[in-house]
């Protein structure tokens, strides 16, 4: 069958409750197309997520999925990870609940290089609770909580991930459905924390920060010579001011947190009985 | 005509509406040159004739003109060489009628349709005859058609008439907008060798294209030579009446339809006589036949008449006087215009009062169905009791009377009921007038009715012509008439279809008593402006398309008892989307079969194979599967269930109170230090 | 014959005085002798006073004793401190240098120059506290070559220097304690006395429990007083294929266990009362989206930072409400680290059994305290699992299907055919967000009907341990760790003439309400002693049982003693005699 | 839109890229063997429009068909078909005033659907629709510019005599700026017609004319030449005459010659002709005569009394005389490529 018609197969029936014209319904085709491109059995896929307009997603995909708790999708995601390694981890969250209350849960699931992929779909905004400003709005966009200008510089998270130690970061747009699906596919297929920030607008509240026109009038994609694994060449082009710059940023290898489970393992049973009974002895 | 027999050719009915009637009565008579414009509610007739010339189907050179004045030009141009025509109503005839003096005046034979429609200020697209009355003097022949039948006939031997050399005139066939045009019923279309034994060829006398013989229309003549020209014009237009009668006797020989000037319905001799023009007819049929012989009923007679321009007024007045008519009300959809009365009765009047005399039944004139009003069978029991009055020799109005007019009624027994100014001009009038109960008895109920409300753009009256054609198949009489104006895509419309069984009578009129209402929406339940219930008869059937409601709900939400309504349930919209259909009237249609078995499903299938639209197999199942899952029963909802049907004492359950009331205690309140 | 001997070492921290509690404790459960400690932390990081209280006895003992009968004191500071606990006959072994304030009393003191024999024999002061060692074992009579082969084990790993170092300082210990210290000792040491017995602190217990009982999962952030359970796992469940992950803040490892346990594995964390306030949002989303887990509580004097190094029975309110909304969850609390080793594996089995999360709470106290364990409660099989769907259902798997039955079908990540949503969200029976009045009611009946469930099972019958007499006027309600203090100063009524009834129930949400209740009915006065301010403990009965209670609530960071105990019940006892209108009912 | 492309030669050219070859060139005085009209129409003396009539007719009979005429009311009507009177061998409908271009169009399908019956051969006929300047510009426009959009094939002659002079000389869409006529009189505030004539040839390319020219019977040559270029091309030809009214102009009437000889050297009045060509979508355009010196508008004005207010003031002058120069700039590609540049050099070939 093609790709496109396995895509309903991951469908789950509930239609996406955004408001018209949000780029979100665009980010859940390209990674339902990816899901079928990969070919992954649903039950082997499991979503997770926090609260917000993004964190809605699990319900419309007919896999695994935990609606968490705000800023806490990627704890819970490293636990599911951890406890059932064969399952096929996606994170999916808005700006906010990435990086403002979950934003110190970032750099820990990154620098463990937990096997998971985190999607953070930033609008600049805090959509669900209609338009307050978000770490990432930039300009000195007025909204309902920041009337006389922003208070903070905005944070740039694919900069940010790439400091973090995070071994794939990309960056790509909603609207660029295609080129997105790709971006999501390399980030599944790459072993350890990838990580994609996706521009989308709101079009209920942000028009401004993420415009969409203003984005495609000066994008482009990375050039295929960027070398991925110089990490300052992927650093200058997350926080390039003048060009956004949509494709893969960074990536290496490096191994991931259930490779070091499974090296303490071997290097425990060298040590001691593996049986529970063997643990009681020390106490006699 | 009101006889329903099959023509000497084996010819089958088909479904046709009365504007695809009138193009068959044009493709029919070979006209070769058919420009056209469109204008409500005539269009359809063009576009069908356009379609049929686009496939080949018909021989015509047709031309897109950009307005009627133009269209009516190119008539009259081409009519000097070649047989033309074209369709129009309402505005469209008034910018023509600047144009048709010249082909009267230069005798050009070319035939018009007209879909008539009211005229004027303010805008209105529904029928009445004011377009008809604004062209009586532009010299063309005016025939009035009661049904697409009558509209198919009369554009043959319209052309037939028309093209007499001792006529050579333009002629106009008439039918009603929309309760007209837009009905559909059964139509015997002849067989076109026939139509060529009846209707030779057009010759041209003077033709244009005349290589040794060129001639000039339209030259400027003085007085001398134009009163002769004139004169001239009125002859031959005063020939009409009796080519008419020969080229209506000889269509009875042919097709077994026989025309006249008139048509008398009712007793021979009849005291009390209605004249009226047209569709509208079709209601005072019914109650004619109702009244006739009943008890305290003097004769009663309908005379409706079909040609209109020329005025038949010897034979009329010789009718009226062969009948003994005492009384005769003038029943018209036009206007006076501050004229003595309007047009027809102004005719009528002059007629009788010329040829009879004294001895010149009462005229009175009554004026309705203006704009698209309804003409019902109550209004013509009204004017058969006001004709009782005049024939008794109680006074009456010596100008029109109006219908369905609260405050200007036909009868009133107290000032309260009427307007004070007109009580103090008709008073005296009023209060001698005798409404006579015996001409108000219910009429019988010898037709079934079934009206769907739908949104435009659903297909239902698609689907009610396939019902009327099956229906038509099975040997019965059926008439749909849609009901819409300038709704956009979404509005509530109706359609209503009309099953005569027994076809003694070809019955055209509703008693708006609905066997069955069809919803194709569930949200029509709750439109505040609709009560779908009106009119349904007790125990009547409603039929909703919906997958969410069950029928005890419906009846809930209608208020309505199990014996007030049957309701049935057909989950339409998902067996059209299971099918891939963008419309669901073909699953009702299947539906409709099973709650109204009047019309053999069986046999209707017969006929669906061949007229349903394309894609034709899924529409088929659409309708075998609209059949099947009609159902009464509770309607099987789609959603994921709740498995466990939670109860109120689940839903009651709290924690337990464990507190010391509930047990005897030797415990006693100290406090320490 | 029938023994039970108190000694209590205080002095610097960092000097070796728990090296020399924990040898003798080791040595004498190895005998087969019963043991309860308790030892005090400094505040400080490095240094600070800090002791160790070792009470040796034939009979199970549950409180570290009051009076000690032998105090060894390494300093000025710890002997100014402690000497007013010494019994009057008691015995002081101290350092040479300190003035000991002689004033006329039975106690008998030998003042040894520890230091500087340390110093002079081995050539350094850190083998001070092996010294020491040695002149205990001649006081207790500790057979040398035990005291040796515990030495060899402990210090194996440091070399032969080492090993060598210690004997020395041993032989020199008895020899200087032969010479000073005459033998007019009650107490002798045991050898043989029973069965080898297990010597193990309340987090070592907790740790163990949890491993044996299939926990493979821990999440932590080091948290005084729990960090030790964490330390523990980091070394022995990667043997067992478990995995330990130190997580950057509490929550971040109370969501981690979220997501290891909907992912299908047992997971758990520790922490104490500041690490549960930041899990309380988490708690709740456990507790809505039904995932099993267990989190220990072990509680230290708060609120806030409050005394990290103290015990206290701060957190019940915080355990069995704490989180915004109606959250049910278990709370199970544990009396002694024999509690905790078997009492831990049956929160796991309840929490998996009931899919919701668990709160087991010990305190500083019972965390730190070595104690003697019966080995055969190890043995302890997983009593119960979690209900797991197989997938049969084809496509439209509802995993919070309402039913009759307490809890519905789970499913683990991976098993076909079961996709399913669990949410904080208010969902419908298939997870999906339905905010609608009758799906939030219902739900919310699901997730209480839980509780009641519990209270009926089996596997939570007979968690209230009962002391003293079954006819006694007087009753005494308590929990947790202060249960020793209490069974010790109903012992001490007893002996004054006033007979009490004690109940302590080791699971507190649900509570056990039947025990309670028939309690209740037996008793004319309600003594609730626990170690918090307001009376947690009580303020919870008298609202579910709406009973009158005698709160006796001490904020002093150290366990209760059973003195203090002991002055409420004979004021209560006062009080009896005097008629008074019941308030409640007909008197009996 | 088209593209504009323009002919090197100027001067009238029998030869056409829509044609296989060139039509009759009668040259300039050589005897006309055909006959027009018949004699005796009732047009006043020095009328224009009638030898404007006549030429059509004669230069129609040179291609040998028969001519079916479509005329509307107007002067042409009226003078030609009093009571009994007719057009000689040429059959002729006069249906109305406004629909000149709705009654030839009906003629045209009449012809094919007598063609399609084989009763006759199409080529055998030439359909011409000829109407006045207000039958054409005003009340006849909407059926001449939708007969041309449909592409029928046949001709449209306009005798443009510049006002409605049937009716007794009222302004017309064709009425040149400050003429005085009794509907745009001269008066002391405003002075005559206000507004510029609309130019039909505009009007008919762009509504899709496949063949546009401009006439006066005075050059009988270029004229006959252009009707039976307009007869042969396929499609919807449309041709204006210049037609001198001396009663509507208030002009003497024997000075028919030189007012048309001073409209052509004023440039009042341009001589050219369009052929489309319908794949490319390009229109050649032939400037078919250029005045041998440019003479001042004021030359033209004085010889008729229609413009005698204008003449008072020098501004009304100008204005018509910019109006004329705006004109013709559109012809200043041919002059530069025949070196022609403002009046010193004209050649008349």
């Amino acid at each position: 069958m093609e790709p496109q018609d396995r895509c309903c197969e991951y469908l789950s029936g509930i239609s996406p409750v955004w408001c018209p014209g949000c780029g979100y319904y665009g980010i859940l085709s390209a990674l339902v197309e990816a899901f079928a491109e990969l070919k992954l059995p649903t039950q082997e896929l499991a979503l997770i997520s926090g609260i917000g307009c993004a964190s809605r997603l699990p319900y419309f995909v007919k896999t695994y999925g935990f609606h968490g708790i705000h800023g806490r999708a990627l704890p819970i995601a490293q636990g599911v990870k951890m406890a059932n390694p064969d399952l096929t981890v996606v994170v999916v969250g808005g700006d906010g609940d990435g990086l403002a209350i979950g934003g110190g849960h970032l750099p820990h699931v990154a620098r463990n290089n937990v096997d998971l992929t985190y999607l953070l779909f930033n609008n600049a905004i805090y959509g669900m609770t209609k338009g307050q400003f978000s770490p990432t709005t930039t300009l000195s966009n007025v909204t309902k909580t920041s009337p006389f200008g922003l208070t903070g510089e905005a944070i740039n998270p694919a900069a940010l991930a790439i400091t973090y130690g995070a071994t794939f970061v990309a960056r790509g747009f909603s609207v660029k459905k295609e080129h997105l699906r790709d971006l999501i596919i390399q980030a599944m297929r790459h072993p350890g924390f990838s990580f994609v920030e996706i521009l989308t607008s709101c079009s209920s509240f942000n028009t401004i920060d993420m415009n969409v026109a203003r984005i495609v009038n000066n994008q482009d994609l990375v050039n295929p010579d960027h070398d991925v694994e110089d990490r300052l060449a992927a650093l200058r082009l997350a926080s390039d001011e003048k060009k956004i710059h949509l494709g893969v940023y960074y990536r290496s290898r490096r191994p991931t947190l259930e490779d070091k489970f499974k090296e303490m393992r071997s290097s425990a049973h060298a040590k001691a009985k593996s049986r529970p009974e063997g643990l009681v002895k020390q106490f006699l | 005509m009101n006889v329903l027999i099959r023509g000497r050719f084996a010819v089958v009915a088909t479904v046709l509406s009365g504007n695809s009637a009138a193009a068959w009565g044009f493709r029919l008579s070979r006209v070769q040159c058919y420009p056209y414009y469109p204008i409500t509610p005539s269009t359809s007739c063009s576009e069908q004739i356009s379609r049929w010339v686009n496939d080949g189907a018909m021989d015509t050179v047709t031309i897109n003109a950009e307005s009627e004045h133009s269209a009516a030009s190119q008539i009259i141009a081409a009519g000097k060489s070649v047989r033309a025509g074209t369709a129009t109503s309402s505005k469209g005839l008034l910018y023509m009628i600047e144009v048709l003096e010249n082909a009267a005046g230069a005798s050009i034979p070319c035939g018009l349709f007209i879909g008539n429609r009211a005229t004027g200020a303010p805008i209105n697209i529904w029928g009445d005859h004011s377009d008809a009355y604004a062209m009586r003097d532009s010299g063309v022949i005016q025939l009035f058609a009661a049904d697409a039948q009558e509209a198919l006939d009369n554009v043959i031997q319209g052309y037939r008439i028309a093209e007499d050399l001792s006529v050579r005139l333009p002629f106009a066939v008439n039918l009603r907008g929309f309760t007209g045009t837009h009905a559909y019923e059964g139509v015997e279309i002849p067989e076109p060798a026939d139509v060529d034994g009846y209707l030779f060829p057009f010759v041209p006398l003077y033709p244009l294209f005349a290589t040794e013989k060129p001639v000039t229309y339209g030259a400027m003549l003085s007085g001398n030579f134009y009163r002769r020209h004139k004169r001239n014009q009125m002859a031959a237009i005063s020939n009409v009446p009796e080519i008419v009668l020969k080229a209506g006797r000889e269509f009875g020989e042919r097709f077994g339809r026989p025309y006249g000037l008139f048509e008398w319905v009712g007793d021979e001799k009849a005291q009390l006589v209605i004249a009226l023009m047209g569709e509208s007819a079709s209601a005072g049929e019914a109650v004619t036949h109702h009244l006739q012989g009943k008890k305290g009923i003097p004769g009663v007679a309908l005379l409706k008449l079909r040609l209109f321009s020329p005025f038949p007024a010897r034979e009329i007045a010789r009718a009226l006087a062969k009948a003994g008519t005492k009384a005769l009300v003038v029943f018209e959809e036009g206007l006076h215009h501050g004229a003595v009365f309007p047009p027809l009765a102004q005719r009528i009047a002059t007629a009788i009062h010329l040829h009879l005399g004294a001895d010149a039944p009462k005229v009175a004139s009554v004026i309705g169905g203006l704009g698209g009003s309804e003409v019902r069978q109550q209004h013509f029991q009204l004017m058969f009791n006001l004709a009782d009055n005049l024939a008794e020799g109680r006074p009456y109005r010596t100008e029109p009377y109006w219908l369905d007019i609260e405050e200007d009624p036909i009868f009133a027994e107290s000032e309260k009921e009427v307007a004070p100014a007109l009580w103090k001009k008709w008073g005296e009038v009023w209060k001698r007038q005798a409404r006579k109960e015996q001409y108000f008895r219910p009429l019988p109920k010898d037709t079934e009715e079934i009206r769907i409300y739908s949104r435009a753009g659903q297909g239902a009256i698609t689907s009610a012509v396939g019902f009327t054609g099956a229906g038509i198949q099975c040997g019965h009489q059926l008439l749909t008439v849609p009901a819409f104006g300038s709704e956009r895509r979404g509005a509530i419309i109706t359609t209503d279809t009309l099953v005569n069984e027994r076809g003694k009578r070809k019955i055209r009129s509703f008693n708006r008593a609905w066997d069955v209402v069809i919803l194709y929406d569930d949200t029509i339940l709750s439109s505040p402006a609709h009560n779908v219930l009106e009119g349904l008869k007790e125990g009547g059937v409603l039929l909703v398309n919906t997958s969410r409601l069950r029928s005890a709900k419906i009846r809930e939400i209608l208020g309505a008892s199990e014996s007030r309504v049957r309701v049935f349930t057909v989950p339409a919209s998902e067996v059209a989307q299971g099918l891939g259909l963008s419309h669901l009237n073909m699953a009702m249609l299947g539906a409709l079969h099973r709650v109204y078995e009047k019309i053999p499903f069986e046999k209707a299938l017969t006929y669906y194979e061949k007229h349903v639209p394309r894609p034709r197999e899924a529409s088929l199942e659409a309708i075998q599967q609209g059949f099947q899952q009609t159902a009464d029963r509770q309607a099987a909802s789609a959603k994921k269930e709740r498995r466990f049907v939670v109860s109120n004492d689940f839903l009651d359950w709290r924690p337990q109170d464990h507190s010391l009331d509930l047990w005897p205690s030797a415990l006693e309140e100290i406090q320490l230090g | 014959m029938t023994y039970d001997f108190t000694l209590r070492v205080a002095g610097e921290s960092g000097e070796g005085v728990i090296t020399i509690g924990e040898t003798i404790a080791r040595i004498a459960a190895r005998e087969g002798v019963h043991l309860a400690t308790f030892r005090t932390f400094p505040a400080e990081i490095k240094g600070g006073p800090c002791m160790i209280q070792i009470r040796l006895s034939d009979r199970k003992v549950a409180y570290h004793g009051e009076k000690v009968d032998c105090l060894v004191t390494l300093n000025q500071q710890a002997l100014d401190e402690n000497l007013a606990d010494l019994r009057e006959e008691g015995i002081l072994l101290c350092e040479a240098e300190c003035d000991v304030p002689m004033e006329p009393s039975s106690r008998t003191a030998y003042q040894l120059p520890f230091e500087r024999l340390a110093v002079r024999e081995i050539g350094s002061r850190i083998s001070k506290n092996i010294v020491v060692l040695g002149a205990l074992a001649h006081l207790l009579k500790i057979p040398k070559n035990r005291i040796e082969e515990f030495l060899a084990e402990k210090f194996a790993r440091k070399g032969q220097a080492i090993l060598e170092h210690n004997r020395k300082a041993l032989e020199t210990g008895m020899r200087v304690a032969e010479v000073k210290i005459s033998a007019k000792n009650p107490f002798k040491f045991p050898k043989g006395a029973g069965q080898r017995r297990m010597l193990m602190t309340g987090n070592e217990a907790i740790a163990l429990g949890a491993t044996m009982a299939g926990m493979r999962y821990f999440f932590g952030y080091p948290i005084t007083p729990a960090s030790e359970i964490m330390e523990w796992l980091a070394l022995h469940l990667p043997a067992v294929g478990g995995k330990v992950l130190q997580t950057e803040d509490e929550i971040s490892a109370i969501c981690g266990v979220a997501g290891a346990s909907w992912a299908g594995g047992r997971a758990m964390t520790a922490t104490s009362g500041p690490g549960v306030s930041l899990m309380s949002e988490a708690l709740g989303l456990l507790s809505m989206a039904e995932i099993p887990a267990v989190i220990v509580d072990s509680q230290r004097g708060g609120p806030s930072t409050g005394m990290p190094t103290k015990t206290e029975q701060s957190d019940l309110l915080l355990a069995v409400y704490g989180s915004h909304g109606d959250a049910p969850r278990l709370v199970i609390a544990p009396t002694s680290v024999e509690d905790c080793l078997s009492l831990i594996g049956l929160t796991f089995d309840l929490a998996e059994k009931y899919q919701m999360p668990a709160i087991f709470l010990v305190d500083q106290a019972l965390s730190a305290r070595l104690e003697t364990v019966d080995p055969n409660t190890v043995k302890r099989a997983p009593a119960a699992a979690r209900l797991c769907a197989e997938g049969k259902d084809g496509g439209n798997f509802a995993r919070y299907r309402l039913s009759d039955l307490a809890v519905s079908p789970a499913a683990i990540p991976g098993t076909e055919g079961c996709e399913h949503m669990v949410t904080g969200m208010e969902h419908d029976e298939f997870g999906n967000f339905a905010c609608d009045d009758e799906t939030h009611t219902a739900m919310t009946v699901k997730r209480f009907r839980k509780l009641a469930a519990i209270e009926a099972d089996p596997l939570s019958q007979g968690l209230c341990s009962y002391f003293g007499d079954s006819n006694a006027e007087i009753g005494v309600v308590t929990w947790g760790s202060s249960a020793g203090p209490v069974e010790e100063a109903i012992k001490v009524a007893k002996e004054r003439g006033i007979s009490v009834r004690g109940i302590v129930p080791k699971i507190l949400n649900p509570l056990p309400h039947k025990e309670l209740a028939t309690f209740f009915q037996s008793v004319k006065r309600i003594i609730v002693p626990e170690l918090n301010f307001v009376g947690q403990l009580a303020s919870l009965l008298r609202s579910t049982y709406r009973v009158s209670t005698i709160n006796l609530t001490k904020i002093k960071g150290v366990p209760l003693e059973p003195s203090e105990i002991v002055s409420v019940i004979l004021e209560t006892a006062a009080t009896l005699n005097v008629r008074r209108a019941s308030r409640y009912g007909t008197a009996r | 839109m088209y593209n504009v492309l323009y002919n090197r030669h100027i001067g009238p050219s029998p030869h056409s890229f829509l044609l296989p070859e060139p039509v009759v060139d009668v040259g300039d005085y050589g005897a006309i063997l055909t006959t027009g009209l018949t004699s005796g129409h009732q047009g006043c003396t020095g009328c224009g429009m009638v030898s404007g009539t006549n030429q059509v007719l004669r230069a129609l009979k040179l291609t040998g068909k028969h001519v079916v005429a479509s005329i509307g009311t107007g002067c042409n009507e009226v003078i030609t078909t009093q009571n009994t009177s007719c057009w000689g061998d040429v059959s002729v409908d006069h249906n109305n005033f406004p629909n000149t271009g709705a009654t030839l169009s009906g003629n045209i399908a009449a012809l094919n659907a007598l063609a399609r019956a084989g009763a006759l051969s199409k080529d055998a006929f030439v359909n011409v629709g000829m109407a006045g300047d207000g039958g054409t510009y005003d009340i006849g426009l909407q059926a001449l510019l939708t007969w041309i959009a449909r592409g029928e094939d046949g001709i449209y002659v306009c005798l443009n005599n510049q006002a409605y002079m049937n009716t007794g000389i009222q302004g017309s869409g064709a009425t040149p700026y400050g003429t005085h006529t009794t509907t745009t009189p001269f008066g002391k505030v405003i002075r005559g017609n206000q507004r510029t004539p609309q130019y039909l040839p505009d009007l008919a390319l762009a509504a899709g004319a496949s063949y546009v020219a401009t006439a006066c019977p005075v050059r009988h040559r270029d004229l006959m030449i252009k009707v039976q270029k307009a007869a042969a091309i396929e499609g919807p030809c449309v041709v204006e005459i210049y037609s001198v009214c001396p009663e509507g102009w208030k002009s003497e009437t024997d000075v028919f010659h030189e007012i048309t000889e001073l409209a052509l050297q004023t440039r009042s009045w341009v001589l050219f002709e369009a052929e489309r060509d319908r794949k490319s979508n390009t229109v050649l355009f032939t400037l078919n005569h250029v005045p041998q010196e440019y003479v001042g508008v004021m030359e033209y004005l004085k010889l008729q009394e229609r413009f005698s207010g204008m003449t008072e003031f020098s501004e009304m002058v100008e204005r018509a005389q910019e109006i004329i120069e705006s004109r013709w700039s559109f012809w200043k590609p041919v002059l530069e490529a025949n070196g022609i540049n403002g009046g010193d050099r004209a050649h008349d070939l």
